[in-house]
């Protein structure tokens, strides 16, 4: 085997990601084991200062309620959930986020993130629940915030350790920890702890992304979240929910700028090449999608929707009408050419910026296509899909409802609450947080950040309820486990004249290809103009079956390459829940996210609910179910 | 775009055991070529061009060439990151150059302060409030059902 | 400028290309020319006993009329190719061919070609007009005729020549040899010559495949086929035809194994997903398209698209149901089990031997899924697009006909002839055959054969009636622009961490990228079902645009590069012609190949015509027009 | 499925200056490494696994390796071409074998004679026989219209 030194590393609260959730949990988490004698210990992939999706920096906060001047109110907020989700959301995670998220930005605001305020010195909307941000050093911030209470608090921050699994007791009732190793020395960490919260993200590059060749990063979602939170999940024997609804979000072509602000801030139209407004021409069509369709703002997936319909129809290109929507905001300048010109530059300015401080390729690619946004449209198209809980998508971990509103609400099942402690898993120990939770949408970075906070409260509060360390059990194979990819390539290389084709291993690279194009091909993705259906899944599901046995066969020639089979085993479980999820799911609900050819239409009387999906480490076997969707309110 | 390093202008961050490149990539793609002890990107085609790489460079020495699979050739955009702002030169493929400025902070660097100058509260582990609640809000208390 | 030595050959007749209709030529070229004098020289990128699309050999020979026996005549194949073209077809050429074919045949059989043959001697059918062989060593054997024919007559054969270019008289008017290098030693090749035969092939990876991973290479077509042929016409200003008439073959999916002995030997039935035959159950889609539609046997392009509107009704997968064939043709023996079980092997190894005598990987493929054909069906999808004139594609050279043919025939228009030399291009020397001619499909390789003889006769007369070495035009500015990726990298290499990326120069490999994205998602590729538009291609010809200016910018480490280099610039330029006949052609004729869905009608009226386009090289234009569609028949 | 070179059985044919490999490949694929005179594919990506090069080396030290974005590994097809036959073993993944045997030629090599041994014809360049027409048809003359 591999000859890596074997850190052990006891903790009472383990944190796994450096995210905008696992630095809400690590400030929290400070703040309350600090008082309760409680060590924390937070693991990132990456350095928490860039890491995860806000690595490049964001130019809104996209959930700020506002409730405290008013403007909005939290009911509101799970009404909009509801709504944009097609009726399936948890409207008691909702309503929990929704509640302490205004203070989270007060915070973020004092630690130094500047954002836009208007004359009054009142925040500057985006839409109705989006604040304007100059967001370049937004992790930043955010992660000094939590580095400092984590050293005021005496607690300990791993960068560069990528952690591949759970730590299970030896009955895998209960969380014990995590392994995984550091991508700078030859180190294999064992993580013991009381508790752990997943907060490692989304998946990116489960389906093949537009762009194959060297554009193969540039996806919208960061590539360098892979699945992590998923298996963490799945091999702890925790219950999924919402693994079939994915994310798809339109984008500007090609370099997947966001869209929000010229949607909701300059009011841009997207038009296909013959000039009708999708949104306009098409919307008898949402009458097939009722109540949702016909309710403003009409849901992500249906926006999607009406515009592939164009696309289908070849229609495309489907444009943003950049020129047209900065033109009608100067217009009421137009007498007066020096405020005119004045108001032209300020908004072209703040057009760039959208760019530059979250998706600089977008930027570039308008430099390098001569495109001056006043002057010329931009071609916009849907991604291919990704796995997120926190934006307009829903997957993640089926999790304990928030103590205090339990019994509350007009329908609530008691069933949503267990263990005493919120966010937390059907696995005891095991809490997620952002995108590693479920049904929760429309979180974003302030509310993930927010979750992660109060997820981080509570469980230190689980942990003093259930104040001892399991014995972990498997280390050692696990290890044996983990490092074999390096086994095998040292084994194996020799015998061929090429590192990359060997008959004895596969390299990562190569093996999300190859997982790309099942999931392209037969679960809905771009080449499949987002269609799939029983029997297509069907046969995605034998095909996957394959690559899960020739992930045994993963070769690696070094570390960075182990860290990216696991990267890509991670999105094997991803897909494979996706695709069970979908099967399971008998009706078409998000056309938009994905459409399911054979039960094409959505049935509200038999499906109003969520699936969730389970697997069993002990018996290797998957399990599904309908769990009954509650109202909080009317 | 993915980044690649201006061989001449990169000095290995003078032979210290952690480059700054290698330090701030998220997605663990840039290296030190130990025998040249030049940086480099190590697999282009996972790179999200985020530009941390280039921000951090004390030598200006990484650069990002547009996604050549759908990108002309010929642009750029190169930041200048300071302590409050950043510089953005924009250089369009007809050659035509763009100048931003944008406030990335308004704090000096490393002093957000965990609580904020909020009152930490109660500490109440059963209670609903996080810390600094409900001083944080801009309500006295969290709303109710 | 890189040092490369530059070595001048004088010839009489220049064959480019080593592939059927080239040998054809040489075999041809080398009894006429030794006849009368002529020296014929043949320039090969690779070696003729393995080069082109006949390189792992074939299976079948799909042009066989058999008239001497009188089973069909030759008029019926005129009919035949009229009606799977969808009525547009060059029927002098068409019938020039099928005259000759079987006198080819007969001689591969001479020279060592195994022919199945049946207990009376006669050749074994797959279909109407093909004949099964043991086509291992095909290309072997016909290459081996024409070398020794080559030798005899004293003339001359390069290999590993790679030709770029044709080399030009002073006034353009007539071809004067081509420019080349050797990518096997530092050498630019000028080759001049009294006349010209292009038979370089067809153009394959223009568009995206389906794999774009390591699966890249596995087009149906042979990826060294990447359209020199057609650079070559558009540099010498010839006017080319059927630009617009892509082929898209049905293929097992992902290594296009070949489906014409499943569907004409074995009578295999072609299904979705729920079973249902697309050839059945969506035949009255068929009506859209009469009278081709309504006639047998349906044109390929219509039997592609009932197969697609399945594919986009989200019915898929498709399967080639072969086990229920194999299954059928054993059943008269199932009272005889000694009988049936041999007949089975008999049908498992034709099976086999159908795929390793030419798509190996199909076979290996069946291996890796263990998919075993007697028990298991098998995937068939659509392949992307390529760009052949010699089998159910037309796109190639506008070639005069056959001087005998002239002023026969129902309707033919007169300005079908001139030069009086059959397939000449409209450029005076410069002859082409094989999928270089367009119009005359369904030639294969028995007819891309006989084409390149009788193409191999014709420009032996043509020379004695011009027999003058015209003087060549602008060889230095040509060696400089040849070899320029070269210089480029050499000069700029140094300045980048990665070879690969560098802000001065574009690698081969990523501009092949570019021109597929491109061509996958405006011109009707995969990725887009196969649809297109006019505002689709218009926004797809302004990327072209800036991949011909970036083209300048093309940059080759070595010489293996340099060739990939001017490959893509190859298929680049065919790329350009197809999108602008797409645009000229305001109809869709052949659904299946694609769909033009701003006019997504057939228009006998306006458009029973052959849309020719024609670059100017001196003026750099493009220019589009109609031709009438005679009828050598009724 | 790429091809690959099996390091220890290639003796780069013997370092004659054009390898067996080299010579064949329709793609310009294989390659002769002078450092360690072995062979290999040089860009894999391109490979049509058209086993022109598994055939013809003369040390099978060639093999093929499925396409690994889309073929399940632990198969393998693998030919030993004669002079009259190809014999092909086919051992699937789940470890069965099949072995097929087909002809590929039926004159020794070297020997197709251009003629094929029939009368060559008028030779009138101006007539529309080609060479060996009639003689060659199964019919006394071509059809005539
Ligand atoms: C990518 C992206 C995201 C957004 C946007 C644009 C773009 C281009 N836009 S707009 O376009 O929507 O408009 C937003 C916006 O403007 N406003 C907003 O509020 N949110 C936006 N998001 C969404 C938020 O960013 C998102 O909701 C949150 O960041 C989610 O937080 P979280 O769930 O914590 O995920 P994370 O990505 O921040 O952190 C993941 C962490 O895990 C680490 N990690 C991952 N795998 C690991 C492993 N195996 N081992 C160890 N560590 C391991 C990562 O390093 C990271 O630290
Ligand atoms: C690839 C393929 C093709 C076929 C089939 C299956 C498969 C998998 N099948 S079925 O599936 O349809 O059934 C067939 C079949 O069974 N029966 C049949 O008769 N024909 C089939 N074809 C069609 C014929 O093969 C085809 O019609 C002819 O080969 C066309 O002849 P020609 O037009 O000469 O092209 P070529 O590929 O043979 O030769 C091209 C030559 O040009 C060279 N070349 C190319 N570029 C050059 C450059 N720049 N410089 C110098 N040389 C440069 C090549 O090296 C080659 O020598
Ligand atoms: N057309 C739209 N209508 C309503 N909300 C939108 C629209 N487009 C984007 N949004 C919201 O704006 C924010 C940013 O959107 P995006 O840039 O698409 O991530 C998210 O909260 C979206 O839900
Ligand atoms: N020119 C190429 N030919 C074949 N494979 C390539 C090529 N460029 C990149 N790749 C593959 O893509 C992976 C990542 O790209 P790169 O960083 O350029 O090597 C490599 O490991 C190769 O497997
Ligand atoms: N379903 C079909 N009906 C009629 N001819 C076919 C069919 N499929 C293939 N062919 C013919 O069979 C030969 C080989 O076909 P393919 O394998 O598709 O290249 C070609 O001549 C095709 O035109
Ligand atoms: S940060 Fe800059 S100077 Fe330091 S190693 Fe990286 S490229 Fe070189
Ligand atoms: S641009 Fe971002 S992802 Fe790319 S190498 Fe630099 S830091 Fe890493
Ligand atoms: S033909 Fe075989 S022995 Fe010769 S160099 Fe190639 S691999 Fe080596
Ligand atoms: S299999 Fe064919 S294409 Fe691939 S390297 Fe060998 S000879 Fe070349
Ligand atoms: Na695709």
């Amino acid at each position: 085997m591999a000859n890596f030194e074997t850190v052990e590393v006891t903790t009472d609260l383990l944190i796994v990601g450096g995210g905008m959730a696992a630095c809400g949990a690590a400030l929290e988490a400070s703040y309350w084991g600090k008082k309760n004698g409680l060590k924390v210990t937070l693991v990132d992939k990456a350095v928490p200062d860039r890491s995860g999706a806000v690595a490049m920096g964001l130019s809104a906060i996209n959930q700020y309620v506002n409730y405290g001047k008013n403007v909005n109110t939290v009911e509101q907020y799970v009404h909009y959930v509801r709504q944009d989700l097609m009726g399936i959301s948890r409207e008691d995670l909702v309503y929990n986020i929704a509640r302490h998220v205004d203070g989270t930005v007060h915070m973020f605001e004092k630690w130094g993130l500047p954002i836009w305020k208007d004359e009054n010195g009142n925040y500057v909307n985006e839409g109705r629940w989006q604040i304007m941000i100059n967001g370049e050093s937004y992790k930043v911030i955010v992660a000094e915030a939590a580095k400092n209470a984590m050293i005021e608090a005496g607690n300990e921050i791993y960068e560069r350790v990528f952690i591949v699994a759970p730590l299970m007791s030896e009955d895998g009732s209960r969380v014990a920890g995590a392994v995984g190793f550091s991508t700078r020395e030859d180190k294999f960490y064992v993580f013991k702890a009381k508790a752990v919260v997943c907060a490692m993200g989304g998946a990116v590059h489960v389906f093949r992304p537009r762009s194959t060749g060297e554009g193969l990063g540039r996806s919208w979602y960061p590539p360098f979240n892979s699945g992590s939170s998923t298996y963490f999940e799945i091999m702890a024997g925790a219950e999924l929910t919402c693994q079939e609804v994915r994310f798809i979000p339109v984008r500007f072509k090609d370099a997947y700028g966001p869209v929000g602000a010229w949607f909701l801030l300059f009011k841009a139209r997207a038009v296909s090449a013959e000039g009708g407004e999708y949104m306009v021409v098409r919307k008898d069509e949402l009458n097939n999608w009722a109540p949702y369709g016909l309710a403003k703002p009409i849901p992500a997936n249906l926006r999607n929707y009406l515009g592939m319909l164009d696309v289908d129809a070849g229609l495309g290109p489907l444009y943003m009408e950049t020129a047209e929507a900065i033109g009608n905001l100067a217009k009421q300048y137009e007498n007066d050419p020096k405020a005119f010109k004045k108001k032209m530059k300020e908004l072209e300015s703040e057009a760039w910026e959208d760019f530059l401080d979250m998706t600089i390729s977008q930027a570039l690619l308008w430099a390098s296509l001569n495109i001056a946004p006043e002057e010329k449209h931009s071609e916009i198209a849907a991604c291919e899909p990704y796995f997120i809980g926190s934006h307009s998508g829903a997957s993640g971990a089926w999790v304990s409802g928030p103590p205090d509103l339990k019994g509350k609400g007009v329908s609530m099942p008691d069933e949503y609450w267990w263990g005493d402690a919120g966010n937390m898993t059907t696995v005891n120990g095991l809490f997620a947080a952002g995108d590693a939770s479920g049904a929760s949408s429309h979180k974003f970075s302030s509310g993930s950040y927010t979750e992660g906070r109060y997820t981080g409260m509570q469980a230190v509060k689980w942990i003093l309820a259930n104040n001892t360390l399991p014995a972990a059990a498997g280390v050692d194979d696990l290890k044996k486990k983990i490092l074999a990819p390096l086994d095998r390539f040292a084994e194996f290389s020799g015998l061929s004249s090429d590192p990359e084709i060997n008959p004895n291993f596969l390299k990562p690279f190569m093996f999300m290809f190859r997982l790309q194009k099942i999931m392209d091909e037969y679960a809905g993705g771009v080449s499949s103009a987002f269609k799939t259906s029983k029997s297509l899944c069907a046969r995605g599901l034998e095909l996957l079956e394959f690559l899960r046995e020739d992930a045994e066969k993963l070769g690696a020639a070094n570390v960075y390459e182990l860290e990216r089979c696991w990267e890509n085993v991670h999105r094997m479980w991803q897909a494979e829940a996706h695709v069970r999820t979908i099967l399971f799911r008998e009706e078409t609900r998000w056309p938009g996210y994905y459409f399911r050819a054979d039960t094409p239409k959505m049935d509200n009387d038999n499906w109003l609910v969520f699936a969730n999906v389970k697997y069993d480490p002990k018996t290797a076997e998957w399990s599904a179910r309908k769990v009954p969707v509650g109202k909080l309110i009317d | 775009m993915p980044s690649y390093v201006i061989l001449e202008k990169c000095d290995g961050c003078k032979g210290q055991d952690k480059t700054a490149c290698m330090h701030i990539c998220p997605n663990d793609l840039m290296f030190l070529d130990k025998e040249t002890m030049k940086g480099y990107n190590r697999d282009p085609w996972m790179c999200w061009e985020c530009y941390n790489c280039v921000k951090i460079c004390p030598q200006q020495a990484i650069d990002v060439r547009g996604y050549a699979d759908f990108m002309p050739m010929g642009a750029s955009t190169v930041p200048l990151r300071g302590s409050e702002d950043i510089m953005w030169t924009v250089k369009f493929r007809n050659g035509s150059v763009k100048r931003f400025k944008f406030p990335i902070r308004t704090t000096p660097e490393g002093q957000a302060q965990p609580k904020g100058g909020y009152d930490e509260g109660g500490g109440d582990l059963n209670g609903v409030y996080l810390m600094c609640e409900p001083a944080c809000l801009t309500s006295d208390d969290l709303p109710q059902m």
